[in-house]
């Protein structure tokens, strides 16, 4: 099969939901002629150009807010975010009125709109640029939130996003875009809410999205050679939530290590150790061991960054201390 | 339809100027409507004002639940504006919508369940007041959050230029939400865009207890149209014609391709912010003297002056107005309540196959 | 003792502390001349005026963001954010700006400043003026967040509060206000991150704060008739959070249920499962369980808004569950 | 201090037309400033240029994590708007802040060790470049949200009034920022509670890559002040005379009790968004006219021309500033990594005692 760039993988599912579906539009800051602020809209642009491929002035509530005005319209809008560190400024439109709407109107409108943003540290790009705030909308009913770690999930899960009826956020991590992988031809669709075991074990579950599954794969290469037998368990979408997939392997391996890039304190991961303690407890033979960005915003400085962002060794540090 | 009619003059706030006043000399006269259409535009402030009577007098009961906000008093702007829409024209609202909706042709009946909490509200009674919509007449909704419908309301109309339809898509929302960012970067996106959009600030002058001169440095708040490039007039927001006048210029100009246009309709709200307050905060003086400026029987005088109907004729539009109202409460309060079943549902759109 | 509504309650608090220190300063839509929404800031505005007690326009974007600025400059203000719901609108300001200042700067300057919100549903005011959005503001480092249940804690949290050189989230519930307590005179503080036992008992720990308290121990009551000893662990701060406390009574009982209005998944609750699931495993008889609000925004009619509080028998029916 | 000089007239945005020109017809001469003021406004500017090709060469040797927006080419606007400050003024900023904070007097040694994530750095090497802040020069810090900085500088200019203090607070920004709502909410706080605030406003007709047009409808920014009714006025950026009595007219007004002012500067960056981008988005005649109108070497033909130095007293300074970077750039790379307990250190202030 042919490899793509996880940037690449977006750009093509983009493309062929664009010609298939006209309703399909995106808007952003710098998503047409500069190409997008990572380069994923440059291709998107140079087919469909500016009609469907809008530049925004900087104004995040308006990209939301006016996304949320076109979905109940009709439309189906797939706008950027460029920094989710800027959906702070846009959390009213996201978060009250895309997500509510439905539910409030008493079903009466729909808003199938899809926010792309781009999260994670690593590029020394500080406070500002760096944060993972994907808890923030997964505590929000009616919002779905993917975070794939693969350029074929980021495709599928895209396809997916972009056909489904409600709003979704799309998570892309920065230091994933350049990152390669096989990727079917043509469109196909990966369900939001199903995980994937990116490696099987019968140990420890290591439970994980977006780049930290590629650290949890390498935690797993580490704890092979200690002769522990690691499973990776990519959520892929974390609302909808795949609980049967979490349930199962820890109801096979006994012990789980949750694992996200963002701070701890508040993080999804809690809200992953909570469906464990209260539905998987009777399989737990050990704690539920937490490995995640410690609680501080994210330091410039590269020695601190690079302290910040979760590794392998300590990953499988923890993974071991269960056993 | 009618030819617009030629704007008003600036009105000055104080009610009882020459210019603002309740002389005929506007531009009732000119704007060439037929004597179906005037009486149209009485019924629908009558129906309005009656319509927030009785909801007035429902909530002091107790039997409403959450906040209301009363129309009563801005009725001219709702109807002179929605009188120059066409079907599938999109319109969103604020906290202060009922007046918008009942003008866009919503059922009261089903409007008073809404307000009770009721399955047959328009929201199945999870939206009440605050978030009332009715998609059936592209109504996208009242809105809880002061100045978040402004971005919206520009999104319907980017989704009507982007179709190629000739759709306009009308944003009402009050004085004080202009101060709100939100307004500033729709106003801004929809004149980049050169949106078929119609931006139409309700000032009543107050924001909550707020006068417009504790919370803006500004006389007419139409002047920030100048920040975004596009027209911004004011009106007599208490003259039905007149806002039907400015009304018929932006829309006819959204529709033709020529962008958005602010209109700030001067006016007033006869209540206090919600029900429960009693804007003591209001000087009484410049109170008495707006409610002599009452859209209502202003616009009732001109009609029996022009001949356009009877004294009778317009008291059993009143009369009607009180018995439909009536009626739609009594719909509202039979209705039942939700099953507790619908707390879950419908949260996603596949809930609900 | 004397008694007092936890609204005079938080009047009380302000008025001391503002004779005390000039540099505090009140700021936000109608807390002057109006009283304040519901009315709390009007004993204060009486004695201080438009000098200290400010009304802004509808600007919540400014209301927070000039707080930072004027408390980098060395003012203390205490602002006002009418409903927790209208804060995703300045969570730039509150989450990438005051919360991070501190940090950022390397410690150049600090961020006292105190962001006083109302939570919860119970007025019928619907979806966007009921929610309970405390997870967000835990999950961000650099903010403190506190839910007083009573009076007296009320006003002790926050004077430390504002005390404090932190930004601290100051969560008060709407349906609180008006209930009543034992309230010591003079100025006193309640140390922020000490959750205090409401009620002892031996047999299950129920975990809560705000307004979820009283249901707490409503529930105890119930279950005490069936001769079941509910310990309610009134956590007070959220951040920082007494992991002692939790701990402790859940070794004591081995059985914890996490009660709170908010919306169940991303929830707090999450964290708190999360950390028993971690260091509290050991002493664990039972699965950890939450009671939660449903996933769902707040509906408006009030047989659905009542269905949507969490209850008293559904805390107690939970706790029996693991007994 | 001189008397505030006659404001200039609207240049054109075209670079060559005749009031924009590099004509010495300018505010200049009747600003009466001394020679050592002029000299010093010269060094400034120069310092900021060096410190910026310094920065330039190092990040794209790969020395420098994250970001990097140069000044270079707007340096009249920070060193003209400085120059009128006082000690114990606050100024805040956005991503492109080096200029601010060397023109303030901020060290460059500990500025470069900053930019280089060194635990010299004025942020401990937490900041970095967006995010360099000094507080002992009442800097308070550039800021890595786009807009987010103008409702900070109007939080420190109501602390010096809420005091009684005869502090001014001046806020820099971009054009762009300006659609956002925060520029809105900001800039209208100030106007209702008369703060002593100054908007400087760096119009370099981009935002990223996008051209003034592609995103207002106006042609001034000034013109938005209209909106919360304060003075807003148009200045040559690139003219550090011009800026400067511009800035003293507003500071004045502002420390008096005046209320804010906010001053449009047109100019020019001279490389692209970023270090990385190659603004190919632009017209390469335009670059090349406004190139031609870089505010070092026009200045420095004024002082030339008016004897206010000789050519080898200018170049002296040139080559002083060189030094000087050259220095900071070494003291920078010298200075050490944080350790790595800093990483968790400073959350709160309590954490740090
Ligand atoms: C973002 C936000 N801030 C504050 C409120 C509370 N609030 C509701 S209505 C209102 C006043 C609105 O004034 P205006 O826009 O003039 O409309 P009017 O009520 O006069 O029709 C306020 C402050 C809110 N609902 N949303
Ligand atoms: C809220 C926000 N949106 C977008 C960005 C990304 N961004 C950084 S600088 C910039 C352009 C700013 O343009 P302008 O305000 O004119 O300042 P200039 O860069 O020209 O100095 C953009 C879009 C950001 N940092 N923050
Ligand atoms: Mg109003
Ligand atoms: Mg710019």
């Amino acid at each position: 099969m042919r490899t793509l760039s996880y940037m690449q993988a977006i750009a093509e599912a983009l493309i062929l939901e664009m010609r298939r579906d006209p309703h399909i539009y995106i808007a952003g800051e710098d998503v047409g002629k500069f190409g997008g602020a990572f380069g994923v809209t440059g291709p998107v642009f140079k087919e469909f150009g500016p009609t469907r491929v809008l530049d925004t002035p900087i104004s995040e509530t308006a990209i939301i807010g006016h996304a949320v005005g076109a979905a109940a319209a009709g439309l189906r809008p797939v706008v950027e975010i460029l920094f989710m560190d800027f959906l702070p400024i846009a959390t009213d439109e996201l978060c009250n009125q895309a997500a509510k709407i439905h539910y409030m109107f008493g079903g009466q409108v729909s808003c199938p709109l899809v926010v792309r943003t781009a999260i994670g540290a690593g590029m020394g790009a500080a406070a500002h640029h760096s944060q993972s705030l994907e808890a923030w909308v997964c505590h929000i009913p009616g919002l779905k939130t993917v975070a794939p770690a693969t350029p074929a999930d980021a495709k599928g899960l895209l396809i997916s996003a972009i056909r489904d009826d409600n709003p979704v956020v799309f998570l892309e991590h920065k230091m994933l875009y350049a990152t390669k992988g096989e990727v079917p031809e043509g469109d196909y669709t990966i369900p939001l809410g199903k995980a994937e075991i990116k490696q099987e074990g019968k140990d420890v579950t290591l439970i994980c999205y977006s780049a930290m599954v590629r650290q949890c794969l390498a935690a797993g290469a580490l704890l092979e050679k200690d002769g522990i037998g690691a499973e990776v368990l990519d959520l892929r979408t974390l609302v909808p939530l795949d609980k049967e997939a979490i349930l199962s392997s820890v109801a096979k391996t006994g012990r789980a290590v949750i694992v996200h890039e963002a701070c701890r304190t508040g993080g999804f991961g809690g809200e992953i150790a909570a469906v464990i303690a209260e539905e998987g407890f009777a399989t737990l033979k050990a704690p539920v061991k937490r490995v995640c960005g410690p609680d501080t915003p994210v330091p410039f400085s590269p020695v601190l960054e690079a302290e910040f962002i979760v590794s392998a060794p300590k990953i499988a540090e923890a993974a071991k201390s269960l056993l | 339809m009618a030819p617009p009619g030629t704007a008003p003059e600036k009105p000055d706030r104080t009610p009882d100027s020459k210019e603002g006043g309740l002389g005929l000399d506007s531009a009732s006269q000119d704007a060439g409507l037929d004597c179906e259409r005037l009486l149209s535009l009485f019924r629908c402030m009558v129906r309005i004002r009656a319509f927030e009577e009785h909801a007035h007098k429902e909530f002091l009961k107790g039997e409403m639940p959450g906040f209301l906000h009363l129309y009563s008093g801005e009725e001219a702007i709702a109807a002179g504006v929605m009188d120059t829409l066409e079907d599938d024209d999109y319109i969103v609202t604020s906290h202060r919508g009922h007046g918008h909706l009942l003008a866009r042709g919503s059922d009261p009946k089903r409007m008073f369940a809404e307000l009770f909490g009721r399955v047959d509200g328009y929201c199945r009674g999870k939206g009440g007041s605050m978030h009332i919509a009715d998609m059936s007449r592209g109504f996208l909704g009242a809105n809880g959050i002061v100045g978040a419908a402004v971005n919206i309301g520009t999104g319907a109309a980017f989704a009507a230029k982007y179709r190629g339809e000739k759709r306009v898509s009308v944003s009402f929302f009050g004085d004080a939400s202009t101060n709100r960012g939100t307004f500033h970067e729709a106003l801004n996106l929809a004149a980049i865009w050169e949106l078929p959009a119609v931006y139409v600030c309700e000032n009543n002058f107050y924001g909550s207890a707020n006068y417009q001169s504790d919370y803006m440095k500004l006389k007419d708040i139409a002047d920030r149209a100048a920040s975004y490039g596009f027209p911004g007039v004011v009106v007599d927001g208490n003259d039905v014609l007149a806002v039907r006048a400015a009304a018929v210029e932006a829309v006819t100009r959204a529709r033709s391709g020529g962008g958005p246009t602010l209109i700030e309709c001067k006016t007033w709200r006869h209540w206090g912010h919600f029900i429960g307050d009693m804007a003591r905060y209001r000087d009484p003086a410049e109170h008495e003297a707006w409610l002599k400026r009452d859209p209502i029987p202003s616009f009732k005088a001109k009609l029996l002056a022009w001949g356009v109907a009877s004294e009778n004729e317009l008291a059993q539009i009143e009369e009607a107005a009180e018995a439909e109202m009536d009626e739609a409460v009594a719909y509202g309060k039979a209705s039942p309540f939700p099953p507790v079943s619908e707390l879950t549902a419908g949260v996603y759109k596949e809930d609900r196959p």
